[in-house]
């Protein structure tokens, strides 16, 4: 901290927050200077999205206080915050599914003419900002019927659209592949030299290196370490933000055995998202879907798990047919997945985690005919233990760090006993350490013969895991390839020929 | 007037004001029954208590064509508007009931309640040995039947060492409004011994909650001789109800409309007396409802 | 990177504009409403075959009257509803409004305007009390209207114990029975020129867009910037203030005032936003379509009547009609979905 | 892992158990119920104190008595709120399966035990409809229920043409009247003995945490491999049950059966239901509680009859009680959250 640094632009002075039963921050400091992007790093449930929060005004601090352009700065309402230029994509998505891409993109800042809406400035605006980003869909459709990933593109152009000094960006590339991280980081960088600062959380240590001007990283709501550069190694940051080194991310996999689990025989979707996809899955194998977003893997995957109907080919389990679109047969023979969208389709954000794990184990939680609160109990804790959920059992999930969350969803559908496992984007917001541990999970599962697919944007994920990787392109299986030939350049290739 | 569709045949519109009183609805059969007896057809609406749906109904029977109105108001006293929209379309109206006071209809059919009411009060005194603690449940105040039957009432009791300890008020007339009541009168004023019920399904409540009490010698009275009212007066449930002569005034109604439409002569005002109905005449009611 | 963003950028929905082609200004002012209002021309249709004198122009006209009470209070509802609240309080103090018309204007003594004022204003009044018990002490719209729909009765019986007032002036009668040009009453001419503002502000006003947007997710409403609380009171108030004008309405239509006005008539007003398309989830509804849902029930009552359908066997087909309403706007969207 | 997560779980767990401590047992009963439970200890105090013989026994028995009804049809009512959804029927379904109960003993000479059978399985079977038409034609539940509350009216006017039935044999009147030991009719038996199962089921059985997922989450649900449209489909039928048990209580009370029974009892019966804190979102909401809400309504009206107060200002005072009920829930949940 040597060079004349312009003044900064936004600054954080003893920030603490307290939840019943939690500290999310203990006196966090923070300087923002005009055009600096600024990673904020740490481990799931750090304190990141509640720091982001604090200073977005969506979340009022216990302690502390804030100066914005010199001025002392408490917003009471996101509306403060925003109306000072300062922007904020909040890690959860946060959109209105039944208004189309192009009205949430202008959500509260409609262009109007003589106090009357202009729908066609509202229409050039919204597009203007979706280019940036990459977004190649609609912007005339309900965002609802968008993937996750597009909605992720939407709420990023939604911030853009703010034209705010201060842009907070809390894991704005978990649900993205490659090609709209890319497009997402030169959006930044050409932001940052009109002078706009960022705030920058994520897990991808490989992004921070990138953009990163600086680096603060947090640990159990303390900040225990800042960078003045973000060429530091990922081993530095990891060690810092874990408190330990993860020397390993990936664990070694055993050879798959030879018995064929799952075998999917040419199926295609009645909508036309895949087509003619036929794949097997051996007991013991990891088999990884990748491609770029929108290629069709999470219907793919769907599909698989009986959640979606048909239009003709065959699934089989141990050699035997499922009946179409029946996932609780599905269930019933072993197949579970685990589902992209944590919000929707994860966990029910209000109910607790025991009973978010109870879930779909009750059959193997019923005594005599009858479910008994201390036996969900008993059955959640051992689940919570295996998975190192952080937080009372007994806690709503809402208010679990989004990467905890992640963890109730995996332990919620790992404590059964399945023959295949099909994982969409298991690790969207999880940190590293929790990251190795979960990838540790898979290998043991692995080992014990089960089948496993998983679906991941984060090519270094799939090409850690797989015994063989797929490429699905426009809903086309572009190739089967095995580990050892397949490289990122190989895969990307594929996914965008 | 006879723009319907169906020239030739005489239609004749009934607006009821709800279809869950027995009053009424012993009204419209005998309407029915009546109309038919002359090849008339009857068109029946029911404002389910709306004055604003009755305004409605009664446009309805107007654009439909028919050729008088039979009018019994919905809502607490009665509205202007059916009878002024009729008369400007030419249209006889008979009203049964309740009248509006800025424009009545061509005739009036009513029972009539103050003296009928006057009549019940003063049996009371006699039955009652001329003491007692009276409770009553009211009807919907504010409306006609009630103030009537409140008034003629009082005035047959007046002089008696009966004494009023308590009363309340339903809101739609109904029965199981009446036990619930009583079942609460009951507590507050164990002493009661005689019960006033402004309807025979208020009366009948009554009856009810002070058999389920277990108090064996309550005088219950109520009003309007419902088929249920008389054969419970006829079990002893009630001590006594006043039959309105339901039958007479559904076949007078659509004879005063028959002729309005010849244009003859109607009287202004056709009250017909309420019956005191005890166990002694009952059964002729039962058999011939009046 | 081998896909170039910018050339494949965001696309306008081409599809759509051109199936609409040919009868385009009609889809302009009905987009979206194209399920209840293809279920009211059935209808129209139905009973023009069947029921004598429907389709006479007079009565058409007369469905419109008998339609403006219903149609005003619908118009606040589907602010209400389209927040994702709910107001059952709206006939209540509807007759609330009502009373205190004739309650100023004949027992107060008050001139009648004055009066007319006053209704409105009690409208709004009860419509605030709505607003912040759902904003500040945070009651589910459900109860926090449905202890207004109580309250709001109670204070209407006993602004006169229960009995009506009758006999308004001449002019004041005029408002509702008077047309003009043989077509045009003045109560018609304010429910068109209030469904006008409403269709305006809910589609080309900030404000209106909000009010989706709070519908949609109040949360993400707030962390856009939008004043979620000033918004949702605002459309309890909408409502209120409607529930007063149409009291007006129906006091000049009936000449009296009664404290039973309006009982029940809450679920016939959420039915027919509903029936127009709008969901109680929130987001979504339309003033267009809400007209259309409040027609589909003016026609329906209409209709049976003129035929003469007994009221037992109405109550039957008014219920399947609901359904059978609904259940097309159902339909159209799931094929708009899967198409 | 930096940390230890097994370790995490049981401190906290600690914390709420010493808690309850003192009054384990009725705590455990009363789990989550604590804001209606107080709101109705409250109410009581100040009948007692206030309303003339509201204390004594035969008096609190009377409340019990007269909140059968009501209470049968709120514990169907509570089911299907859990799962999200609303039953606005309820009421006309009770009144037909009693128009049914009447008609097949009387009019249709039937022995009195097979038209109790025909009374429930109508309702059971009009809630089968409900049920149906929100899982397979995907109507709003609000709509779906709103539909069939006037369908069913109008079928159990139609079974007598609007006309009631009087008379039932003693047996049958004496169901409701007489009490043995002094306390329990047999319908105030069914009652607790329904309550008790109801409990059970949604506590302990698997059913059970199936209705609170569909509630929470009708996605998350089926990816856990719950039969959402069973479970939805069967909480109807359950209402419907319901409403056919609780005509057998009116008509045994009554000594009678008529087409209006019912009329408005859906919003009582939903107030019930929220005040006893469930969430009309779904998700939440417990059998405990809603016999709570059921109580505090039948002490309110019976003390406010005792009173003597008059009913224009009764609905004023029911309105606000409604209000502060739900209001010291929502309180409660704040403290809890911000504790
Ligand atoms: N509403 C809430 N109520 C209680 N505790 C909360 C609430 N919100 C957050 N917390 C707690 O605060 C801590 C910090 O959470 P935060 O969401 O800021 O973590 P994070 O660093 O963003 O994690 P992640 O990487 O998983 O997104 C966590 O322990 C979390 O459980
Ligand atoms: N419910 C829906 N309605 C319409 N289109 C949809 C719907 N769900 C997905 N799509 C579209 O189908 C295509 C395939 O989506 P899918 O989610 O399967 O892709 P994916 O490869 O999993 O990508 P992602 O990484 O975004 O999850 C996308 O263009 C998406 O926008
Ligand atoms: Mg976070
Ligand atoms: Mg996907």
């Amino acid at each position: 901290m040597n060079e004349p640094a312009p003044s900064p632009i936004l600054t954080v002075r003893g920030i603490s927050k307290s939840y019943p039963g939690t500290v999310a921050l203990r006196g966090i400091d923070l300087e923002v200077r005009p055009g600096e992007v600024i990673a904020l790093l740490g481990e799931n449930g750090a304190g990141k999205s509640t720091l982001s929060g604090i200073i977005a005004g969506a979340i009022q601090p216990s302690t502390g206080t804030m100066t914005w352009q010199g001025r002392p700065y408490s917003p009471a309402t996101p509306r403060d915050s925003i109306t000072r230029g300062i922007g904020m994509i909040h890690q959860e998505m946060r959109l209105l599914p039944d208004l189309t891409v192009a009205e949430n993109v202008a959500v509260g800042r409609w262009p109007t003419r003589a106090g009357f809406l202009s729908g066609k400035t509202m229409l050039r605006q919204a597009q203007e900002q979706l280019r940036k980003v990459g977004f190649t869909g609609r912007v005339n459709q309900p965002v609802r019927e968008l993937s996750v990933a597009g909605q992720q593109q939407v709420e990023i152009a939604k911030a853009l659209m703010l034209d705010a000094s201060l842009l907070i960006l809390d894991e704005p590339t978990a649900a993205l592949g490659e090609t709209e991280t890319t497009a997402l980081l030169e959006c930044v960088r050409s932001l940052r030299t009109q002078g706009v600062s960022f705030i920058y959380v994520s897990h991808r240590l490989a992004e921070i290196a990138q953009i990163a001007d600086r680096v603060v990283v947090l640990r159990d709501g303390e900040k225990v370490a800042e960078h003045d550069s973000g060429g530091i190694s990922p081993d530095t940051l990891v060690r810092e933000m874990v408190g330990r080194s993860v020397d390993r991310l990936f664990p070694e996999f055993d050879a798959p055995r030879d018995e064929v689990v799952l075998s999917v025989e040419g199926i295609s979707d009645r909508a036309g998202r895949f087509d003619d996809i036929s794949l097997t899955v051996r007991a013991g194998e990891v088999l990884g879907i990748a491609g770029i977003v929108g290629a069709g893997r999470t219907e793919l995957v769907r599909s698989i798990a009986s959640l979606e109907p048909l239009r003709c080919g065959e699934i089989k389990v141990d050699g035997v047919p499922l009946p179409p679109n029946d996932p609780i047969a599905a269930k019933a023979v072993g197949v579970v997945l685990i589902p992209e969208d944590r919000k929707r389709q994860g966990v029910i954000l209000s109910d607790t985690i025991e009973d978010n794990i109870a879930l779909p184990n009750l059959a193997a939680i019923t005594r005599y005919g009858f479910v008994t609160p201390s036996g969900v109990t008993r059955f959640a804790r051992k689940a919570a233990a295996r998975f190192g959920i952080k937080g009372d059992i007994g806690d709503p999930v809402a208010t679990l760090s989004g990467g905890n969350q992640q963890k109730v969803v995996l332990s919620k559908w790992l404590s059964s006993d399945p023959k295949v496992i099909i994982l969409d984007e298991p690790t969207r917001g999880i940190d590293v350490g929790a990251r190795a541990s979960i990838y540790e999970v898979i290998s043991e599962l692995a080992q014990q013969g089960k089948a496993i697919i998983v679906v991941s944007s984060d090519l270094e994920e799939v090409l850690g895991l797989a015994h063989r990787i797929m490429v699905l392109a426009q809903g086309r299986n572009k190739g089967i390839m095995e580990a050892a030939e397949a490289t990122a350049d190989r895969v990307m290739a594929y996914a965008t020929q | 007037s006879s723009t319907g569709a169906d020239e030739g045949e005489i239609t004749i519109g009934l607006a009821m004001p709800n279809q869950q009183s027995p009053f009424y609805v012993a009204i419209r059969k005998w309407v029915e029954d009546e109309a038919k007896r002359e090849n008339v057809k009857v068109l029946v609406a029911d404002a389910k208590n709306d004055a604003d749906d009755q305004v409605s109904q009664v446009q309805d029977f107007i654009t439909r064509g028919v050729d008088g109105l039979i009018y019994i108001p919905a809502g607490a006293a009665a509205a202007t508007v059916p009878v002024r929209a009729a008369k400007s379309a030419e249209i006889p109206v008979v009203t049964v009931d309740r009248n509006p006071k800025d424009a009545p209809g061509d005739t009036f059919i009513a029972t009539d309640s103050v003296a009928a009411a006057q009549e019940l009060g003063e049996w009371v005194v006699k039955n009652a040995g001329d003491k007692g603690n009276l409770a009553i449940i009211q009807g919907q105040l504010g409306t006609t039947p009630e103030e009537a039957r409140d008034q003629g009432f009082k005035k047959g009791i007046e002089g008696s060492e009966i004494k009023e300890v308590a009363r309340q008020a339903s809101k739609a007339w109904l029965q199981d409004e009446g036990y619930q009541i009583t079942t609460d009168l009951l507590q507050a004023h164990p002493n009661i011994d005689i019960i006033f019920g402004r309807a025979d399904g208020l009366a009948l409540g009554a009856a009810q909650a002070a058999r389920n009490a277990g108090s064996k010698d309550m005088l219950v009275v109520g009003f309007d001789g419902d088929p249920s009212g008389l054969e419970a007066v006829k079990s002893g449930l009630l001590a006594a109800t006043v039959t309105q002569q339901t039958t007479l005034m559904g076949k007078l109604a659509v004879q005063s409309t028959l002729k309005l439409i010849k244009k003859e002569q109607v009287p202004a005002e056709q009250l017909q007396k309420g019956i005191l109905t005890t166990g002694e005449n009952v059964d002729q009611y039962i058999a011939n409802h009046p | 990177m081998t896909q170039n963003p910018a050339s494949a950028g965001p696309r306008a929905d081409e599809g759509r504009r051109s199936r609409r082609g040919a009868v385009k200004g009609v889809a302009w002012i009905l987009d979206g409403v194209g399920g209840p209002f293809l279920g009211l021309v059935v209808l129209v249709v139905i009973m023009a075959i069947f029921a004598p004198n429907f389709a006479k122009p007079i009565n058409l006209i007369n469905i419109l009257d008998q339609v403006t009470v219903l149609g005003i209070l619908a118009l606040g509802a589907t602010a209400v509803i389209i927040t994702g609240g709910i107001d059952l309080s709206v006939g209540s103090v509807f007759a609330l409004s009502v009373m205190v018309l004739g309650w100023l204007s004949h027992d107060g003594g008050m001139p009648l305007w004055i009066a007319m004022i006053a209704c409105v204003a009690v409208g709004g009044l009860a419509g605030l009390v709505n607003g912040l018990a759902v904003t500040v002490t945070k009651l589910p719209p459900f109860i926090a209207t449905l202890a207004m729909m109580s309250v709001a009765r109670g204070l209407a019986n006993m602004t006169t114990d229960g009995r009506q007032i009758t006999g308004y002036p001449e002019w004041f009668y005029s408002l509702a029975s008077t047309r003009y040009g043989g077509f045009l009453s003045i109560t018609l001419m304010a429910l068109i020129v209030l469904y006008v503002i409403g269709w305006a502000v809910l589609k080309y006003r900030s404000s209106g867009r909000a009010v989706y947007a709070v519908g949609g997710s109040p949360e993400v409403a707030r962390l856009a910037g939008i004043k979620v609380q000033a918004v949702t009171t605002w459309v309890y108030v909408v409502a209120g203030l409607a529930a007063g004008l149409a009291a007006i309405v129906l006091a000049s239509r009936l000449d009296s005032s009664q404290p039973s006005a309006g009982e029940g008539l809450e679920l016939d007003v959420i039915a027919a936003v509903v029936i127009g398309g709008a969901s109680l989830a929130g987001g979504v509804g339309r003033i267009t379509g809400t007209l259309v849902g409040v027609l589909i029930v003016g026609v329906m009552h209409n209709g049976l009547n003129l035929l003469g359908v007994s009221p037992f066997l109405q109550q039957v087909i008014i219920g399947v009609v609901i359904a059978a309403a609904v259940f097309t706007d159902v339909l159209r969207r799931r094929k708009e979905r899967s198409a």
